[in-house]
């Protein structure tokens, strides 16, 4: 005889529509165009941004770079909903959200351009670095959001994954401790669609990559991942359960990724143009700006300022970037450890007599 | 008196350690209620309660992962592996994170965590519960390697340990965890992460040992001097970083080195002491050096395990054929 | 505007209720007492087993020992609806399945006792040995059940794994293999509610273990672990769809550890006797043989025959394992490679010379 | 003429192991129709099919773990690890499990299996890139290690390691992938997996590299040449089994010893070689042995890299001061 031992429902979020047109009742923080429009810009910046990043490389003035084209609504909408008092435990795909947190262009210039101190940034001081290795940040943030609980904090975790993330270990077992101790953590899977060249459906069986979170017992919600106002409202809504003792979610947001997987990397080899094609009609800032525009809240004077703006804001952080001076060698040496072992003490020396 | 075995002394360090820094937190599998499978954390939850004593879900790369998150914001976590066999599974992070966070943030965000675990074999353990990983953790530049071999330096090198601002794997070897008792006072100082213990003195030959291994070549000195053969013992207690001075300046005198490891043979640490002496002691040496050492096959089953395992008999006849060279 | 993207239901099925009593329609197998009566001598013989490995651990002649006392029907009805052909890629409280499966009593003391040969069984030659390192067999399975999907084969593995297993990364990442290449394979968790001292409440947040599956779009059920025909039943059906190219399920059978989590543990440390007691009304032997017996399929001389033909073979298995002559030293080198390298025969040289 | 480049030649080893065998399965990251990030599997897919070559999901433990079940079912699965520094999460399967499945079951069951990736630095790679993790990998007794430094070797020994009955882990030098092109005839046969090659012979001093420090060390070599230093420079190729023979021959001629390691210093493979030849070649040493090697530091970001990586002018300086040493 069978009976129901547990159900589980996965939401899908969406405020705004692919054609810019608005879906059901919004959320207080959208009532707001010039809130709607500031995340606009941010989200025009990280596009600006990116596009440097790519001429940067394509001209060998930075090395390997992951342009966030076409997913810029994920990066802003997490930022716009996160505090400064929070910590990004990022992947290597989340300038949106860093220059949001107040990461400078020239930090992530550099750390792209191969230098360390493009991790140290001024700003948010406890987000972590970019995090290479695919889903190895998921503990981390486990374990920052338990700091957080056992000193009783009302900070959050926000721990951003791509969709090919979702497969490593490493993340399940961070689900799980995200769980077991209610943490105060968002984890947000950036589902692009591709994970270089596997796609989506080769990654897992699973119908949606929200419910994942089922398996640690976890909150899920699913969002359209190029509609800013979904992504930052389910993010506000996450956090502040998060915050507040309610425990940790994860939140699929579902976009496409309209760039090569890195600068390294030719998409052609793998995936139609006619398919990338199909998603530059859903893609973010296109969609918002439909919206704002129709609603009166952006005209074409403020758009050319814009992007005015952000040319030059690149092109400064192009300048500053190429201006800093190398780091000495002697810096390799000198952070291994808070004090210089001995053996190292002679290895330096012979390195940098 | 306050006499104590070698885990008493981990669990007394870990005690005072927690006492002393409220950053100080114990976690792990078991480590709880159960106070770990050895007791090396018994006690510490009725102590310091559930805040600081977290048992964990069975997941040992989370829980190094884990702990680095800890460790970023502040605090000092202490995770137990619970057996050697489930600390490859840490590789990954402790190489690719916890040794590079101060080195890849340029010291804004550091890892001052403690992955500790027995290790070693000699008890009959079942599969995968007798491994000797210190070579794999020593390569790691940004981690520091401690193997304890009594409960004093237990004590001292877990304090250390604990307090270091940097990640540091201590590896604890199981069949010294309650084979003798000595005085442990409970204030007793860190000992230093940096230094080899010379253990006894001897001048004709150099026997450099560490964990287990040690009571092994202090009884085949023991019994070499019977026969009117000195030798040094040294325990290397720190394997990363090496104190390469310290048995230098041994084999200086004595001319004569003999290395001995529980792990397999082929890259195990014993290598890196003998390339230093060939690198910077080699006109002292008057004969080849030895290293006795576990074979390069897997670790057996318990009915085999003592054949495998490196033991005075065999320290004491390497040390007899490097006396004999000529 | 939140729209359903997915629903999850995750049954359980009972056909035997603690007191003894069918609930609900019986499969096929189950119509058949004698079908019954199997799976209760095999249960028996288990539990005849293990007090048997426990007493030589006891008094020296056996390694730490992992007893399966109150699990048996897990065991069991694992094996009962295994095929030969099938393969098992256990943990190391599987001797249930194990004896089902023809690896023998002395085999399993071997092992036990810290010999490699007991890991050679003659019986099932394809199943892979005891897995110490938790949930690292998992993978192992994925890749059998993936072997055996390439050549076209109509055969299943059945990779069974404890509660605590189910929070290692090993575990998520072979789950998400069987969900992609609709693999056929079967999870089984056999949760006997505890990790050693760490409890299923505290091992996840999970409200079961069996929608661990969900994360990988795989099959699931919780089946009552007790009772050896649910067990069986869902076996089978999964089992069937894995042969049929119908994909993986994870089955977790609810049990419970009524032993010390090995002859190394004194479970009194973390859990009061209170608890176990209650556990022992539920536990599969007696419920099975109420069942039995009020059917008139069973009587108190085939109940003494069993026990003395039980008690015979674990003292024939126990003579026949202290009487095997040990391994030679030689045998450590010889099977560390098809071939030994010239170093280690030096080695080898050196050690047995 | 069929000139390769070595990843060229890796991929045509791939191709001829597939066709000659059905067994064969190439599986990993991005392997199918993208062909491998540094199309080392180019070709087979369309060649072989979706049967045979398998992009998985993104989980390195699972895909080494994966491997083992279907080498115990008998195919001979050769895994691709996108980048070297995510081989560190297969070290747990490859370490507990494919090296041990064989003694563990007294060879009931098998793991023939090859785990290869890219490793080494030099191509200004994003962190954990650029990782040479070969130590960790040949302190496994169980496991094979391989590192080819040409077209031809990498071609020989993929054929061989795909062929042999148990695991063996393949390190390609990336910065080698497109170094240089070479003559690898389709027929060229496989290479035994226990020799290491001596590409340049010299009377002066010996100098042991391998992958990509090779062809580094044979520029030095070169530059001695001028200044009247012979060297003779063996790749050592297959470093687990090791072949001491091949080097404490030659060190019993020259009598000075340089080993190149690109991997960190300590308890790195060069260790090994120095002991081996501290334990059985020591009487013939004339001078120190040397390393040069990578800092005992985290591999530096790009911009630094270079400074971190041993070149021919490091290795040409080692190898004077070796001479010197009177
Ligand atoms: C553990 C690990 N394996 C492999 C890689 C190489 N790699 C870099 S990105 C990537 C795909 C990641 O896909 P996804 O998680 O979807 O993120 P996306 O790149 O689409 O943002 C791979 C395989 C890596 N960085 N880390
Ligand atoms: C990877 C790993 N970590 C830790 C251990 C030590 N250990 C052995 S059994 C066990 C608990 C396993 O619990 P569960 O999976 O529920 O299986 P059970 O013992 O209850 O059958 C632990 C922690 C291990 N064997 N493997
Ligand atoms: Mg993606
Ligand atoms: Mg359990």
């Amino acid at each position: 005889m069978d009976s129901v031992a547990a159900r589980f429902e996965i939401l899908r979020r969406r405020h705004l529509a692919p054609d810019g047109t608005a879906c059901g009742p919004w959320p207080a923080f959208a009532q707001d165009p010039a809130a709607l429009a500031a995340m606009y810009r941010a989200m025009v910046r990280t596009r600006a941004f990116d596009q440097k990043a790519v001429a940067l490389q394509r001209t060998g003035r930075l090395g390997t770079f992951a342009s966030s084209l076409g997913q810029e609504a994920v990066g802003v909408g997490i930022g716009a909903a996160m505090r400064a008092e929070d910590v990004l435990v990022p992947s290597f795909r989340e300038q949106g959200t860093q220059l949001l947190r107040g990461v400078t262009m020239r930090e992530l210039l550099l750390y792209w351009g191969g230098d360390e101190r493009g991790s140290d940034f001024a700003g948010p001081r406890q987000d972590f670095p970019v995090c290479v290795p695919v889903g190895s940040q998921a503990p981390h943030a486990a374990g920052i959001a338990l700091a957080m609980r056992l000193r009783g904090e009302a900070r959050a975790v926000v721990c951003v994954m791509g969709d090919g993330a979702t497969s490593k270990g490493d993340v399940a077992e961070a689900i799980d401790f995200a769980g077991v101790w209610s943490l105060p953590l968002v984890f947000v899977v950036d589902n692009n669609q591709w994970a270089i060249s596997v796609p989506r459906r080769a990654q897992t069986a699973a119908e949606t990559l929200a419910q994942k979170a089922v398996a640690g017992g976890i909150a899920a919600l699913q969002v359209d991942g190029n509609d800013v106002i979904a992504v930052r409202d389910a993010m506000e809504e996450a956090l502040a359960r998060a915050r507040s003792g309610g425990g940790a979610t994860l939140i699929e947001a579902v976009t496409y990724r309209l760039a090569d997987h890195t600068t390294a990397d030719d998409a052609r080899r793998y995936r139609d143009d006619a398919e990338v094609s199909v998603h530059w009609h859903e893609e973010p800032v296109a969609r918002l700006r439909t919206w704002l525009t129709a609603a009166g809240a952006w005209s074409k004077a403020e758009e050319d300022a814009l992007l005015a703006a952000c040319r030059e804001e690149v092109q400064q952080a192009e300048t500053d970037y190429l201006a800093t001076p190398p780091q000495a060698v002697a810096s390799v040496f000198d952070f291994t450890y808070a004090a210089l072992p001995a053996e190292l003490a002679r290895q330096k020396a012979e390195a940098v007599p | 008196m306050t006499e104590r075995t070698l885990v008493q002394a981990v669990n007394a360090a870990l005690a005072r350690a927690m006492a002393e820094d409220p950053a100080v937190l114990v976690l792990g599998e078991d480590v709880g209620t159960d106070g770990g499978v050895f007791r090396a954390t018994e006690g510490l939850l009725a102590r310091f309660g559930p805040q600081r004593v977290i048992d964990t879900p069975l997941a040992e790369a989370g829980i190094a992962g884990l702990a680095i998150g800890l460790a970023a914001q502040g605090f000092r976590p202490v995770a137990e592996i619970q057996f050697s066999g489930f600390m490859y599974a840490t590789i990954d992070q402790m190489l690719n994170h916890a040794s590079r966070l101060r080195t890849r943030s340029r010291g804004r965000i550091t890892c001052p965590m403690v992955l500790r675990a027995p290790s070693g074999g000699g008890v009959r353990a079942p599969e995968h519960h007798s491994e000797s990983p210190e070579a794999m953790f020593a390569h790691v530049p940004g981690l520091r390697v401690v193997v304890p071999s009594s409960p004093a330096r237990a004590y001292g090198l877990m304090l250390a340990a604990i307090a270091d601002p940097d990640p540091v794997v201590v590896l604890e070897p199981t069949r010294l965890y309650r084979a003798l008792r000595e005085e442990v006072p409970d204030d007793a100082p860190p000992l230093p992460l940096d230094r080899a213990f010379v253990l006894r003195e001897g001048s004709d030959a150099t026997v450099v040992a560490w964990g287990g291994m040690v009571p092994e070549a202090l009884s085949a000195a023991e019994a070499l001097a019977d026969e009117g053969i000195g030798c040094e013992v040294i325990d290397l207690a720190t394997l990363k970083p090496l104190d390469e001075a310290t048995v230098l300046a041994s084999v200086a005198r004595t001319g004569r080195l003999v290395i001995v490891q529980e792990a397999p043979l082929t890259a195990g640490l014993g290598a890196e002491v003998a390339a230093r002496v060939a690198e910077r002691g080699l006109m002292s040496l008057r004969a080849p050096v030895r290293r006795v050492a576990g074979w390069d096959t897997v670790m057996p089953l318990p009915r085999l395990e003592q054949a495998y395992l490196p033991d005075a008999g065999r320290i004491a006849a390497a040390v007899r054929e490097t006396m004999a060279f000529a």
